[in-house]
């Protein structure tokens, strides 16, 4: 019985400390950037591209890329999932597009970069916006077909029935009812994935690279704030590291704002 | 929200066509990074031209030009006549560094450490495996020199530095081979990529020494030895040495100024300077001409800024011969 | 008529997934079959990464990349396993109430942290104490598998922390209504319920961190040796990718697709057996 | 009043929900009679089986419950204790050892049904394997169950039948040797041939020990029960024999319920 209790007691501890382990670095890690972050912030890198060591530039670069990534993976992801829940009546075909999705948003972003230098680098002989935008179409796509075969399954099926029984089309059906119905749950499930890809490096290394300039020529390399994180962080002097701090911080609190308000969203919803 | 999607891809597809100025990329030799950073912004804001230089290393930027994915290259490692007649390319030197010994010592200040030729290699080569082997205590008596292993930092990645270290390290002792990516028989070593990562390295890791460009040591203001060069003397790096190093430097539009300083003759000079390279692509000549432009314009202004981080202006003669080599080639 | 469009467009979109997935392996296979071709099986057992003269031809071998990303991985998911297991426990049985939603929260946003920040952090901050502690560079395995364990950390436990609310609660009040602790609920009848579930978020969480770049890029040390200590530097198949891919020429860069088309199929095969056989939707 | 005919005894027992404004339970006072069986009745929500959850304190797995006024348990001295006054972990345990709780859903534990049965002795501290076989059998012919699975001991309880699960979850509870057993609804998932046999095995049981049992349906509550207690909106409305509460109640609202006027 002691024994018993003991071991329950040590358990329930051991269980506390792994969250303290898990809080305790979630806040050195936020704590670090605040700290650098608010050293090395300043107006003028708002205002300043990164050739006069500013990050105007690359904040603008990293989410046009995001961006326009989204506006083709959303409505390709959206119709894939519409596919799955509506059209597919669980066929093999659907079965074997859920569970190739589900892998694909798991597969190394790394490779993903490799097979854009492929298909886009090699092919148009130049580092470019596009290269990066496509890299990010693709470690976006799954996800949003994901969310959306999941919040479609949400949707009661008496609300597709009820719209059947008035005589509507499906597909009119799907766009003004289910698409509606499901509308919460759907634009979490953008924003969360916009905020994963926005902070993406390994896409982008060799496939936009980088560009010290404002540029809004796709067809260039491409300025972002993570590849310059990546190429700052190792270089000697001061004034490049305190930049990647800085740029780490902007970064890192941006994609924090998108989660949350993500998050915020649905919860409204369900209270 | 269909019609809020075709909005917005609209709007992104003119933003993102709409504006395009002159630019030029490049990619390549992180050697010559800080250099080329400094007068890559003055001459944006001179003539609003947008040059963009990638410090990734010479193995990258010769990939990268030999696949004409950049307007030009950097290149620390001069391609030989042949290779670039075989890939179709130009070469000119844009500026002249040099490679120091960077080490952390707890207590050896900058200058203080003297590494004779003998030290180098044996340190290199990992017959001298602690601070204080014979080899090296041998020429500083008056230093503490701390009974620990040494960690040699190198480089990671295919470098232009490495190839003009190794170049060095060959005249002293050639059983080293000189390469981009030597296999280093040293006990201890890491590898980091590119001068800031070697500098990194050197800069976190005590009892380590690595080679790097001066100005990764002018900007990390990490210690650098002196070095003993060919007639014997120990120099420190110092702007002056490099340039009394440089006057000893061979080029020739003929070649495409293939030339490497290597271990120069003199009392005065420092022994491991090197020059740096640009690479373009021959059939392109209208960029070609865009970033000649700018090199030209960089012989003109930018010598001090050179200076001032540490490299060595070219010297005017040479200057004169490249821009003849570029009339030749029709892109200036 | 419309009606047909959309559906077709929506049949499209769904296939254009396959097409992708198998657009990488058709890519990846074609840019890396001059290696293949070369190299063979070799290739796995192989530890020779070295270009030949004058950047042309080479022996290649990706033995120590592969290595390296097993070792990482596997002292990461040691590390990782636990804690994660813990604060699982901890979010589903032992908070209170009022803490779970915070502390939850908090753990997911470590998710949503980019790696290269983590990548930032590591080298600044945690590499120096590895250093101190351990000896060495702090660069090295343990830095980089213990960053690497803080990056799965949340992934995991908060695909566990679903798995274990599942468990319907009545089952676990007839435990405790026959006396049992906390601790004996959670071994005897929350792990055991879920125990699929568990082990299929733990797979899964193996396959991120097999092909997780940016967080280990600084810290593994990038060097094509086999470490002898836990301390030592090497590399993996990502960061190899990250820091030498765009260098690589011919046949180098031919076998940095052929790593490429292997860490791809060693995901995806741990990724699938995650899915398929342990979370599948039924 | 006997005080040792009781084996239980709630006295001015009210209990709040963690935020709820008020109390669920308004100041009960009920008695459990010794090998005997209660039976709790009322329409859904009146609290009965928040009450039967007081009983082994089971609402504690989740913090901020208030419990007001005594809930008495008999101890070995003849003597009763308090059991709201119990803090430690360890007396929760061996609380909920003496007084055990069958619930509305069979609740299979995902392992053998030997496992299942041989749970709560082990936890319990009994090690010896001959003991547990024992035991196990016991408990097993107790729930009328021995003959239906003695050949299938190794196989999971998940893959028995609904009212098999139910028994096994009974033979588990009764294998501790409980003083108190407490059924909540236990059979309202079931079908009618296996709720006749729980009931069955339910009658059988209180030779051994008191039952308390929460049920929705009234004949159950007549056919099993010796006493009745009728709640209402978390009060205890009447309590008495069970004859008495169905054939003559006192009360009536009570009258209302059996008579199926609301419920």
């Amino acid at each position: 019985m002691e024994k018993r209790l003991l071991i329950n007691k040590i358990i329930l501890i051991a269980s506390t400390i792994s969250a303290l382990i898990g809080l305790t670095f979630l806040f050195w890690i936020l704590g670090t950037l605040m700290v650098k972050g608010l050293a090395t912030i300043h107006w003028n890198l708002f205002t300043k591209d990164l050739v006069q060591g500013g990050i105007r530039n690359l904040i603008i670069g990293q989410f046009i890329m995001a961006f326009i990534a989204t506006v083709i993976a959303v409505p390709l992801g959206l119709m894939a999932g519409i596919y799955l829940r509506e059209y597919s009546y669980n066929n093999k075909l659907a079965m074997i597009v859920r569970n190739l999705s589900d892998v694909m948003m798991s597969a190394p972003s790394i490779v993903v970069g490799v097979f854009v230098y492929a298909i886009y680098v090699d092919k148009v002989g130049h580092f470019g916006g596009w290269g990066g935008v496509i890299a990010l179409t693709i470690m976006m796509l799954p996800i949003i077909v994901s969310t959306t075969d999941n919040m479609l399954s949400l949707v009661p099926k008496e609300l597709r029935e009820a719209g059947i029984a008035l005589g509507g089309s499906k597909h009119k059906i799907i766009l003004q009812i289910v698409l509606k119905a499901a509308k919460v749950g759907l634009t979490t499930g953008v924003l969360l994935a916009f905020a994963r890809v926005v902070g993406e490096t390994a896409p982008l290394l060799f496939t936009s690279a980088n560009n010290q300039y404002l540029t809004f020529n796709l067809n260039s390399q491409f300025p972002s704030l993570t590849v310059s994180i990546y190429n700052l962080a190792t270089f000697p002097d001061k004034k490049s590291i305190a930049l990647a701090w800085a740029a780490s911080f902007v970064l890192t609190v941006l994609v924090l704002i998108i989660n949350l308000t993500g998050r915020y969203i649905t919860r409204n919803k369900h209270k | 929200m269909l019609k809020k999607i075709l909005t917005v891809t609209a709007v992104s597809a003119i933003v993102a066509t709409g504006v395009s100025a002159t630019e030029l990329n490049g990619r390549g030799a992180s050697f010559p990074a800080p250099v080329y950073k400094a007068w890559t912004s003055a001459y944006n804001k001179a003539t609003g031209v947008k040059v963009n230089y990638t410090p990734t290393g010479s193995g990258d930027g010769i990939k990268s030009i030999i696949k004409r994915s950049v307007d030009f290259a950097g290149s620390d490692k001069p391609l030989k006549p042949k290779k670039l007649a075989k890939h179709k390319l130009y070469m000119f030197p844009a500026v002249v560094g040099s490679i120091v010994l960077a080490y952390n010592i707890d207590g050896v200040k900058d200058g203080e450490l003297k590494l004779s030729r003998e030290a180098i290699a044996a340190i290199f080569s990992g017959k001298a495996k602690d601070w204080d082997d014979p080899v090296i205590a041998k020429d500083n008596k008056d230093l503490k020199l701390p009974h620990a292993p040494i960690t040699v930092a190198v480089r990671a990645d295919k470098s232009g530095t490495t190839f003009n270290f190794t170049y060095f390290l060959n005249k002293i002792d050639s059983s080293f081979k000189v390469s981009k990516k030597p296999h280093w028989m040293a006990p201890k070593v890491v590898e980091g990529k590119s001068n800031s990562g070697v500098t990194a390295n050197i800069k976190q890791i005590k009892n380590s020494i690595g080679y790097i460009e001066y100005s990764y040591k002018l900007e990390s203001g990490l210690p650098a030895a002196q070095v003993q060069n060919r007639a014997g003397k120990f120099i420190k790096p110092t702007v002056a040495s490099f340039q009394d190093a440089a006057k000893y430097a061979k080029w020739s539009k003929d070649s495409d100024f293939y030339a490497v300083i290597g271990d120069p003759d003199g009392n005065t000079s420092y022994p491991i300077v090197a020059a740096t390279f640009i690479l373009l692509p021959a059939e392109k000549a209208d960029t070609n001409k865009e970033v000649v432009k700018f090199f030209d314009w960089a012989y003109k202004n930018g010598d001090k800024t050179a200076a001032d981080l540490g490299y060595v202006p070219l010297p005017a003669s040479t200057k004169d011969e490249i821009r003849k080599y570029w009339k030749e080639k029709g892109i200036f | 008529m419309i009606g047909n469009m959309f559906k077709r467009f929506s049949l499209f979109s769904a296939i254009s997934i396959l097409l992708i997935l198998a657009g990488i392996f058709v890519t990846l296979y074609i840019y890396a079959s001059d290696s293949i071709h070369q190299f063979g099986w070799h290739f796995l057992t192989n530890s020779i990464w070295e270009v030949g003269e004058d950047d042309e031809g080479g022996v290649f071998g990706g033995l120590i990349p592969i290595t390296g990303s097993i070792l990482t991985t596997a002292i990461a998911m040691i590390i990782a396993v636990p804690i994660a297991m813990g604060i699982a426990v901890f979010l589903t049985e032992v908070a209170f109430p009022w803490l779970i939603k915070p502390v939850s929260i908090a753990i997911e946003l470590l998710a949503a942290i980019p790696s290269i920040i983590y990548g930032m952090w590591g080298l600044f901050y945690f590499a120096p104490i590895i250093q101190k502690t351990f000896g060495g560079t702090g660069i090295g395995l343990l830095t980089a598998s213990i960053v690497l364990a803080i990056m799965i950390i949340p992934f995991m436990s908060a695909i566990t922390k679903d798995a274990m609310n599942v468990v319907p609660d009545v089952l676990k009040e007839s435990a405790y209504a026959m006396g049992a602790t906390k601790f004996e609920v959670i071994k005897d009848v929350i792990m055991p319920y879920s125990k699929r579930a568990i082990i299929g978020s733990v797979i899964l969480a193996l396959g991120r961190a097999i092909g997780e770049t940016m967080a280990v890029a600084f810290l593994l040390g990038s060097i094509m040796r086999f470490p002898h200590k836990i301390t030592d530097p090497t590399t993996s198949i990502p960061v190899l990718l990250a820091n030498n891919f765009s260098e690589a020429q011919d046949l180098e860069l031919s076998s940095m697709f052929y790593l490429a088309l292997i860490l791809f199929a060693l995901s995806f095969a741990v990724i699938s057996l995650a899915k398929f056989y342990f979370l599948r939707k039924d | 009043m006997n005080e040792k005919k009781y084996i239980m005894r709630a006295e001015d027992f009210s209990f709040t929900y963690p935020g709820a404004p008020a109390p669920t339970l308004k100041s009960i006072n009920l008695p459990i009679e010794k090998n005997k069986i209660t039976a709790l009745i009322g329409p859904s929500g009146c609290g009965k089986s928040t009450l039967l959850r007081a009983f082994n304190r089971i609402h504690d797995l989740y913090p901020g419950m208030k419990y007001e006024g005594k809930i008495l348990l008999a101890n070995k001295d003849g003597g009763m204790d308090n059991i709201l006054e119990l803090k430690k972990e360890r007396d929760l345990v061996r609380l909920r050892q003496r007084v055990g709780m069958i619930f509305q859903k069979p609740t299979p534990f995902p392992m053998s049904i030997y496992d299942n049965v041989a749970y709560g002795l082990k936890l319990s501290g009994v090690k010896s394997k001959s003991e547990l076989d024992g035991r196990v059998e016991t408990a097993l012919k107790g729930a009328a169950l021995w003959s239906e699975v003695k050949d299938r001991l190794k196989d999971s309880a998940m893959g028995m039948s609904g009212g098999q699960q139910q028994r096994l979850c009974i033979a588990r509870a009764v294998a501790l040797k409980p003083d108190v057993l407490l059924f909540d609804e236990p059979t309202s998932a079931l079908d009618p041939i296996s709720t006749g046999a729980i009931e069955e095995l339910v009658s059988e049981l209180k030779k051994e020990v008191s039952i308390a049992i929460v049920t929705h349906n009234m004949q159950q509550a007549s056919r099993l029960s010796d006493y009745t207690a009728f709640m209402y909106l978390g009060d205890l409305i009447e309590f008495n024999k069970t004859k008495k509460i169905f054939m003559n109640p006192d009360e009536k609202l009570t009258e209302d319920y059996i008579t199926g006027r609301f419920g």
